[in-house]
């Protein structure tokens, strides 16, 4: 299978890149958006703990 | 046993007296239902064929609306003034006396509405068989609305933003609605509708046994 | 029982737990997803009928499985916040239904950029669609009741009777849309019920489907401990973890 | 002898903490008032001992049985009186006292006009409560202590919008209720005295008992 066949698709290129492509968008959402909530918390936590220390 | 039969009777003529002295609320989602109904020939048309394909449905689904409209009723007062309170700390059982308030709403709101469609399908001249699938599917449906119903004005009233309850009743009463307009194009193709009338009452069965424990659960769980 | 569920529940048991199970799952997400994908844009055959535009069953199939088997985990932890009063069921449930609703929305796109080839239009009332849809109500209203409280206590708990009722409801639709559509449609697409489908492009179906389980977990996981820490921002051992 | 206790209660609203390692014990004949300012949890406390909200830490027992189990034993001995009246402004005073009476499961008849004279409201069995003045509401909603047979009481501020005279009518009724081994638990937002009658009471505090 040459690299241009498996990016044709059989001439369903578009459909089927596109499902990939709104597939990685939402999983790479989920993933983005759980880490910048933990990070978001840790930082919160941190601060809220540095102020209560001084 | 008889304890239990006589409180029922004591809420539910205590919720009739309530919504007959002050009728606003349910007479107005009753004329909002006849005013939906009215938009659909208006919009499509009044030719006989469109008027029997279309209306019965579009009944079905103003009745749906309007449901969405009453339901807040059932629990809006008690929740303002307290009552609920006094009905949850109660030496009697919290899901027996929700299915009285349940049952009084459907008596205030669904018969009424039922009557209206019959009425309302009769002024457009539908045809007898999609009268009597009107009808039978109606009665069968409508309280099913009114419990499930119940259980979401438990959870939501008094929340902030008041279309959430609608979001939540549209999707869940799918299957009446669907069963229940399936029925009527049967009719009105002259075709049997026994497979709807027992799925319809199917999950009627299952409503009345569910939604009053979820109603009385939701309620406390929204008292805490 | 109980006691294994208390102590399953302990926040911190769970927060420990969860870090060693992290990594674990996120190896077998990765391994599977690489996997997934190059068994199946690569090495499956293109099917006889469908040509290549099959192969958005790789993405399509496990995001729909998802979407059920995450809304069946809000019913479950539901029913047992509600029974055993747990801090931690109530939050998997919280941070499980965005995921849910974001498999539900990939199952739905996939699905109408399939039907573009398939049947020549992107959505059909088909029954699977049209439940998915339903389903995709579900999920949106569980977000919005969930977040219409302030106590999130009694949000999850509120939550959970909305997600039982649900999840009796389901069937009911599944079934209901079902009859709807056998009567205005008769059964015509069963195209994408049950392909009798070959070992070279089954093996990385499962592999896929592996893969988003696996990564639903790993997602639940970074959410779950994240809430944990607000949680129990006062407990000592939160402090401990925070200071170093 | 029955006893009403709480143990190592700890109440957290909107990620506040209320109060936290209350105890509290009493039995029969035992009158406690709770005061504190607003915000500080007195109603939240009161509902808390009547089992409206459930409570995370801690444990609330009635003859030393936790609540939640036995609980339609719990609430058949209990009158909780919120700070609404939880009555219905359409409905006239009688159709009122109906209701509340056939809650209390009570199955002799009762004498209207009696218990209306006894809380000073003689001869206003047909008057809609819409007509009615705050502290008219409030003594028709009080009515329900006449018709209980309850042995706990909870009270979310009684006094509250009643005049001199009701204030006594009330505070007669609570002591007699007590003297009687009843138990009083109510909310004031001033300490306030209880003449002839022991009277225990905590204050609380934002944070701390």
């Amino acid at each position: 299978m040459s690299l241009n066949n498996f990016f044709s698709m059989g001439g369903y290129a578009a459909y089927v890149w596109s499902a990939y492509g709104i597939s990685f968008i939402v999983l790479f959402l989920n993933i983005f958006l759980a880490v910048r909530n933990e990070r978001k918390t840790i930082d919160e936590l941190k601060k809220r703990l540095g102020s209560n220390n001084k | 046993m008889s304890e239990y039969i006589n409180i029922f009777n004591v809420i539910l003529k205590r919720d009739l007296m309530l919504a007959f002295r002050d009728k606003t609320d349910f007479i107005n989602s009753l004329i909002f239902f006849i005013i939906v109904i009215t938009l659909f020939p208006l919009t499509f048309g009044t030719k006989s064929t469109i008027v029997n394909e279309i209306i019965p449905g579009m009944i079905w689904i103003s009745a749906l609306l309007a449901t969405c409209l009453s339901l807040e009723t059932i629990f809006r007062s008690d929740f303002e003034d307290g009552s609920i309170e006094q009905l949850t700390l109660s030496r009697y059982p919290l899901t027996l006396l929700v299915s009285a308030k349940i049952f009084a709403h459907w008596i205030t709101f669904g018969m009424p509405l039922i009557i209206i469609s019959l009425l309302m399908g009769i002024l457009l001249s539908l045809s007898n068989e999609i009268i009597i699938a009107l009808f039978i599917t109606l009665i069968l449906g409508t309280p099913i609305l009114s419990l499930l119903g119940s259980v979401m004005v438990a959870l939501t009233i008094g929340l902030r933003g008041g279309m959430l309850l609608n979001l939540l009743i549209l999707p869940l009463s799918m299957p009446v609605l669907i069963f229940s307009t399936v029925a009527i194009q049967n009719a009105a193709l002259n075709q049997s509708i026994i497979a709807e009338t027992y799925f319809l009452a199917g999950i009627l069965v299952l409503a009345i046994t569910l939604a009053p424990l979820a109603t009385a659960t939701a309620l406390r769980i929204r008292l805490s | 029982m109980y006691k294994w569920i208390h102590q399953f529940g302990s926040p911190k048991y769970f927060y420990d737990i969860s870090l060693h199970l992290s990594k674990w799952v996120t190896i077998v997400c990765i391994v599977c997803f690489i996997g997934g994908l190059y068994g199946g844009l690569v090495l499956a055959p293109a099917d006889y009928q469908q040509g290549d535009s099959f192969r958005i069953i790789y993405v399509h199939v496990p995001a729909a499985w998802m979407s059920l088997f995450i809304y069946v985990i809000l019913a479950t932890s539901g029913a047992i916040s509600l029974i055993w009063h747990i801090k931690i069921t109530d939050i998997i449930a919280r941070v499980s239904a965005p995921i849910g609703a974001s498999f539900t929305f990939l199952a739905l796109s996939t699905g109408a950029i399939w039907g573009k080839p398939m049947w020549g239009t992107y959505w059909v009332w088909d029954a699977r669609l049209t439940s998915e849809l339903i389903l995709l109500f579900l999920y949106l209203g569980y977000i919005a009741l969930q977040s219409a409280f302030d106590d999130k206590r009694i949000a999850a708990r509120a939550g959970a009777i909305l997600a039982l009722i649900g999840i009796i409801n389901i069937p009911i639709i599944h079934y209901s849309v079902e009859w709807w559509s056998t009567l205005h449609q008769g059964p015509t697409i069963t195209k994408l019920d049950k392909p009798s489908i070959h070992l070279t492009m089954l093996i990385p179906l499962i592999l896929m489907v592996i893969a988003f389980k696996t990564f639903y977990i790993a997602i639940a996981l970074i959410k779950t401990r994240s809430e944990i820490l607000k949680y129990e921002c006062n407990s000592s051992w939160v402090k401990k973890i925070l200071g170093n | 002898m029955s006893k009403f206790s709480i143990n190592n209660l700890e109440c957290i609203r909107q990620n506040n903490i209320l109060f936290k390692g209350l105890n509290l014990s009493m039995e029969d004949g035992g009158l406690l008032q709770i005061n504190g300012a607003n915000g500080s949890g007195k109603s939240s406390l009161l509902q808390i001992c009547a089992g409206l909200i459930q409570i995370t830490t801690g444990e609330v027992l009635w003859n030393n049985i936790n609540i939640n189990q036995r609980r339609y034993e719990f609430q058949n001995n209990i009158l909780y009186i919120g700070h609404t009246n939880a009555i219905k402004a359409t409905l006239t005073v009688e159709e009122n006292m109906t209701i509340i009476h056939s809650l209390t499961g009570s199955k002799s008849k009762i004498n209207y006009s009696t218990i209306l004279k006894k809380i000073g409201m003689s001869g206003m069995n047909k008057i809609f409560p819409y007509n009615m003045s705050a502290g008219q509401k409030r003594r028709l909603g009080l009515t329900r202590l006449f018709m209980t047979k309850s042995k706990l009481w909870f009270l979310d501020e009684p006094f509250n919008a009643l005049d001199k005279e009701g204030k006594k009518i009330i505070e007669n009724l609570i002591i007699n209720h007590c003297a009687k081994g009843g138990i009083t638990i109510f909310t004031t937002h001033q300490k306030m005295e209880i003449d002839g009658y022991p009277l225990q009471s905590i204050h609380l505090r934002n944070n701390n008992v």
